[in-house]
């Protein structure tokens, strides 16, 4: 085990998935010279040359086709987008190109991409620089989404994703990059995609939540245990295709949900494990779902207006004692 | 001359062309008795540009495609009772009756594929020859797309990346004149497009699109070009689309005098005629009655071909529940 | 009251609004001269000329961002996007632009134009010409998206999508087309946005549905009555803002709820209607919503495929009996 | 000559260059000091092309930026004590601090706005141009924006369209050589981009945008032209972005030997000079001690105005509730 920034442990997959497999190949503005706007590929450029790790024009669109198309010809791409504010230019790709041939031609063609972007507010970048557009990727049939929360995490599933068959997104956190955990030694350490991660076993209602609002839930636990309420947080850390199982095992378990996630509300992420909830466990449930999410709203930037809208451990301990009220 | 096809390929782009045209001829039959399923884009008068720039390729290069993407798929060499196959919905079509006339696509031989969304291929060949490059192969990856996908962003994007980064991407610009029933005056201030390969710093030109000899030939140079790793080529070559935008276009937007000199420039009669003075006239209507008897047996074949069956899509099976 | 066939009552409300209000213009591919793919716009070329009514390249994406700088500086556009297919183009100009420019310039700006298109499945137009991307549009905040199903409601809604300060998109279908129905005479027979259509009372169950699925609910009911089920048909019409009171009032009457839309399921926006109702009506609930939507996979050409895809009024019928079993 | 802006304009001018310099400089030390909130991004250097280009235009004309705007808001007559106090996310900002350093907006001034999606302005400036088309306003449009902004896909469709429709509006691509840390020539295969005009049937041209007076002649006419109905042009101005990317940027990459002859060649030193030549070098400063107090007025204004309180967004009001 060794203790590193969630950045560094992203770093690490990248040098050891580039070792091991000449196919994957990395590109995105500013990763190549400069590292990374967030230094996750710093000094990838030069160990693995120019051809291997690419500065790029900035042209999402065409950068997001272009990896589809590799993906079908022999190699593994890694692309790079700076901010999940650029994904809508990265949509055509995405819905009509990658999801369509990976059906289509299923048998014929292998789609082993990953693309990897960042989102999340709390530091005043603005309108378009702090959105979780989750819901758009997630809606996508044939593409995983994923979100890892912890350094050992952010690794393991990124090993994992370079190393699948069909395309994954990666999303990452602005927030979470400087976050240290402990990661294990050794460069067959996966953690699989697919399955969600228990934080913080409790008995009295569960708490689902992604990326950075991992976080906040964990610390919304802490506050409900203060007023003897017992807090089960998940961290579905994949967010399509969904762990199931874990939902339904955990609400068999507590009888109370709230599901938590950056994105807006109006068909969020948060709509979909609401409406999953409610397929899936009805009958365990003692109250409705209570969904946190971000306000329909554009993200503002002065301070006092960006920490009234960002969903926050208050938010979430507030909605946990509504569903148990 | 450097790059011309020899008398057997010659040969056999005629043969192609002459398959993609009895293909459609039928295929635009069928569709007036309302026996076809959706919109069909038909390429009569453009094959020369679809079979002989495949011709001018290897098996092991990449091509892709659009909408109206015939002659493509008969040049690289898929064959015309998979293709028929698909395009009535059969089990047996290259992609089992998923995709459907716009969008086949058959990786064993690098035609990866059609495309229906405008200017998608052009990107989409980029990437595979980014793929080359980054893994040091002998291939080219070739795109051909039209005259109104040239005004997408795609287009620009992907160019300039094919440009900067000396990729080995041909980009073939089949000019028919129209986007749907639009003339392309209107889509674009300028007539000649591939001279906005000086703004992407690749070399770009002009050719007969209806001259299958020149087509080959200068797909062949950029062939060679991309191949020795001084990279990307944007080729023009001035067509017209004789037949409708679809076969629910409902016409009267493309006069006689347009369509006149067009038609005494069919690129069957002009292949015709220039490989009439390389192996005779006889060998060459040999070629279009056994071309005719090939797509016959093509149509017979796929359309005893079973429905496929309804399945749910594998890789996100998972989630893919009614 | 005339008999008119949907596209016929669009082209009359884009003639009256174009009369009316000479900011107004639109543009779009091969609506010129062809007057549109669908004739909707037959004939408006000829009447207002070629400032007014433009054929345009293909180039989804500055077209929409257009739209939205042009609706911010005195005109109101109306965008054709010919399929429904294309809206990932246009997403950075949605969401990036419109949505966000609508909240920071509040007041300093409006923003009335309308993006119409056309999506569904059916007639053998393949993975990239029937997708039904309405999640897409429904996740953005600040835009009004619409989608009537009669020709009364087409050309009322289209006329008062015009006169609206705010983005809507207006949704159509390929299949409506043709479908004739009464439509009031009179250039300022309005219909408003915001507001549901109740279609068929009823006292069992409610099916909310939007777009073509409202004609398959329509059926649904048909056969549902034929057992002795009394289905209650609601056209929500209105995707965004949702009419809550009506759908509130319904579910108070029926307890069950079946929600239908033609997109995909996960994140869809059948879970937004199932997660809404979750959060609004769980009291009055005596089941879980039942969500009726497309399987999570591209659209299939061949027949066979494509009907096993597409929702129809017997899978409606059908949910429409599990929640009441 | 023709088109050069008065004496008067050009005092302006050189007074609007030194306010935005000293408002950046400031901004830039607040930063260092962890008093601004995100990443800012300065214009150091660039200034001539941003006001000088707005002084050529009427208040009437609508411009937008990108996210390093503030010579362009500056030049096109934001108050400079607004604008601060959106920077600094006060209640009086110009978006009332909803929107920050890269998103300002006056539309009562025909800014609109700033733009933190690269290659937005673009499209948005053709979409102005447009609806002054349609409306036959005597107007013209115009978009700032960067090297990297020009190999966005929207630049050429938005770009297509200008030449295609004859549209009244200015491409005003401002090369500072770089799109974040990355130079240019790792970005596009060619130097100079306005070759890619004659791609599109406008004029396209080259200017010293360090030039203050350059860059007033060249919109002006561009501006005219605009009027006359005679369309589109893209102007390219050299220039040099001489403070990194932004405030979050760790440098690095641009050299001394890179930087030395643009320092010489500082834009306001240039304009001092010619405008020295004009009203005398006293004048000149004195123009420099003004518009230091001023800004110096600003800053301690805006720092005492109050932070907005949270409400909903109004027009989605109705559903966007915690
Ligand atoms: C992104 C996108 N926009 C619009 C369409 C609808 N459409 C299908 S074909 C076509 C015209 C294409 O013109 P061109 O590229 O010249 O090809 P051609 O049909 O002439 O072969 C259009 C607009 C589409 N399929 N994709
Ligand atoms: C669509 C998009 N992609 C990437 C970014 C991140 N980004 C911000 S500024 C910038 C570089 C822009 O370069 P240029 O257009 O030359 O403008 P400059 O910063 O030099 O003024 C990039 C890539 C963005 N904001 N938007
Ligand atoms: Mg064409
Ligand atoms: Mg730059």
């Amino acid at each position: 085990m060794a203790m590193m920034r969630y950045a560094e442990a992203l770093n690490a997959a990248l040098r050891e998935e580039m070792s091991r497999d000449p196919s994957v190949f990395m590109f995105g503005e500013d990763i190549g010279r400069y590292g990374g706007v967030f230094k996750v590929s710093r000094g990838l450029m030069e160990e693995f040359g120019e051809s291997r790790v690419r500065d790029t024009p900035i042209s999402e669109q065409a950068l997001t086709a272009m990896a589809v198309s590799a993906a079908m010809t022999g190699t593994r791409p890694i692309l790079e987008i700076m901010y999940a504010d650029f994904i809508p230019l990265c949509m055509d790709a995405l819905v009509n190109q990658a999801s369509v041939f990976g059906y289509l031609w299923e048998g014929q063609v292998e789609m082993p991409f990953v693309l990897r972007t960042q989102g999340g507010g709390g530091v005043g970048t603005g309108a378009q620089h702090a959105k979780s557009l989750d819901s758009f990727l997630t809606h996508i049939p044939g593409i995983k989404v994923v979100a890892p929360v912890t350094p050992a995490d952010a690794k393991g599933m990124l090993k994992s994703a370079i190393r699948d068959a069909q395309p994954v997104i990666f999303l990452e956190h602005k927030l979470l990059y400087n976050m240290r955990g402990e990661v294990p030694d050794g460069e067959d350490e996966l953690v699989p995609l697919g399955k969600a991660r228990l934080v913080r076993p409790g008995r009295d209602v569960s708490i689902f939540a992604t990326s950075k609002m991992v976080i906040e839930a964990e610390a919304a636990a802490v506050q409900l245990a203060k007023d003897g309420i017992d807090a089960e947080v998940i961290d579905l850390r994949t967010l399509r295709p969904l762990d199931l199982a874990s939902i339904k095992a955990s609400i068999a378990r507590t009888h109370h949900a709230v599901v938590v996630n950056e994105g807006w509300t109006f068909c969020g992420y948060a709509a979909e494990l609401s409406a999953t909830i409610m397929d899936h466990c009805f009958d365990d449930l003692d109250a409705p779902v209570a969904r946190v999410a971000m306000p329909d709203m554009p993200i503002p930037y002065s301070e006092p207006l960006e920490a009234a809208v960002i969903p926050n451990a208050a938010r979430i301990a507030e909605a946990a004692r509504r569903v148990l009220a | 001359m450097k790059n011309s096809p020899s008398v057997e390929e010659q040969r056999e782009i005629h043969r192609r062309m002459i398959l993609t045209r009895r293909l459609e001829e039928i295929l635009g039959v069928m569709a007036k008795e309302g026996k076809t399923r959706g919109p069909l884009h038909r390429c009569d008068g453009q094959e020369a540009v679809g079979v002989a720039s495949c011709m001018a390729l290897n098996t092991s290069d990449y091509v892709c495609t659009t909408h109206r993407g015939h002659h493509v798929y008969v040049g690289k060499g898929m064959e015309p009772r998979r293709i028929v196959a698909e395009i009535m919905g059969r089990e047996t079509g290259y992609c089992g009756g998923r995709g459907g006339h716009m969008l086949l696509g058959d990786a064993s031989i690098g035609m990866i594929g059609g495309n229906a969304i405008v200017g998608a291929g052009i990107p989409a060949a980029a990437g595979m020859a980014l793929s080359i490059q980054v893994l040091k192969q002998d291939r080219v990856a070739m795109a051909v797309f039209g005259d109104g996908a040239a005004q997408t962003g795609i287009a620009h994007e992907a160019m300039n990346m094919a440009g900067l980064w000396k990729l080995p991407v041909i980009f073939l610009l089949e000019n028919n004149q129209y986007g749907l029933t639009v003339r392309q005056e209107v889509q674009s201030p300028v007539e000649d497009l591939f001279i906005r390969a000086a703004g992407y710093g690749m070399p770009g030109l002009k050719i007969d699109g209806n001259d299958a000899v020149a087509v080959y030939r200068a797909v062949a140079e950029a062939s060679e070009r991309a191949r020795r790793g001084e990279g990307a080529t944007l080729i023009e070559a001035k067509t017209y689309r004789m037949q409708g935008f679809s076969t629910s276009d409902m016409g009267g937007y493309q006069s006689d005098e347009e369509m006149a000199p067009w038609r005494e420039r069919d690129p069957i009669l002009v292949s015709a005629k220039a490989l009439g003075a390389l192996i005779g006239d006889k060998a060459v209507s040999d070629i279009a009655s056994e071309a005719e008897t090939d797509i016959q047996a093509a149509f017979d074949l796929a359309l005893s071909d079973p429905f496929p069956t309804f399945e749910f899509h594998r890789p996100s099976g998972a989630y893919a529940e009614i």
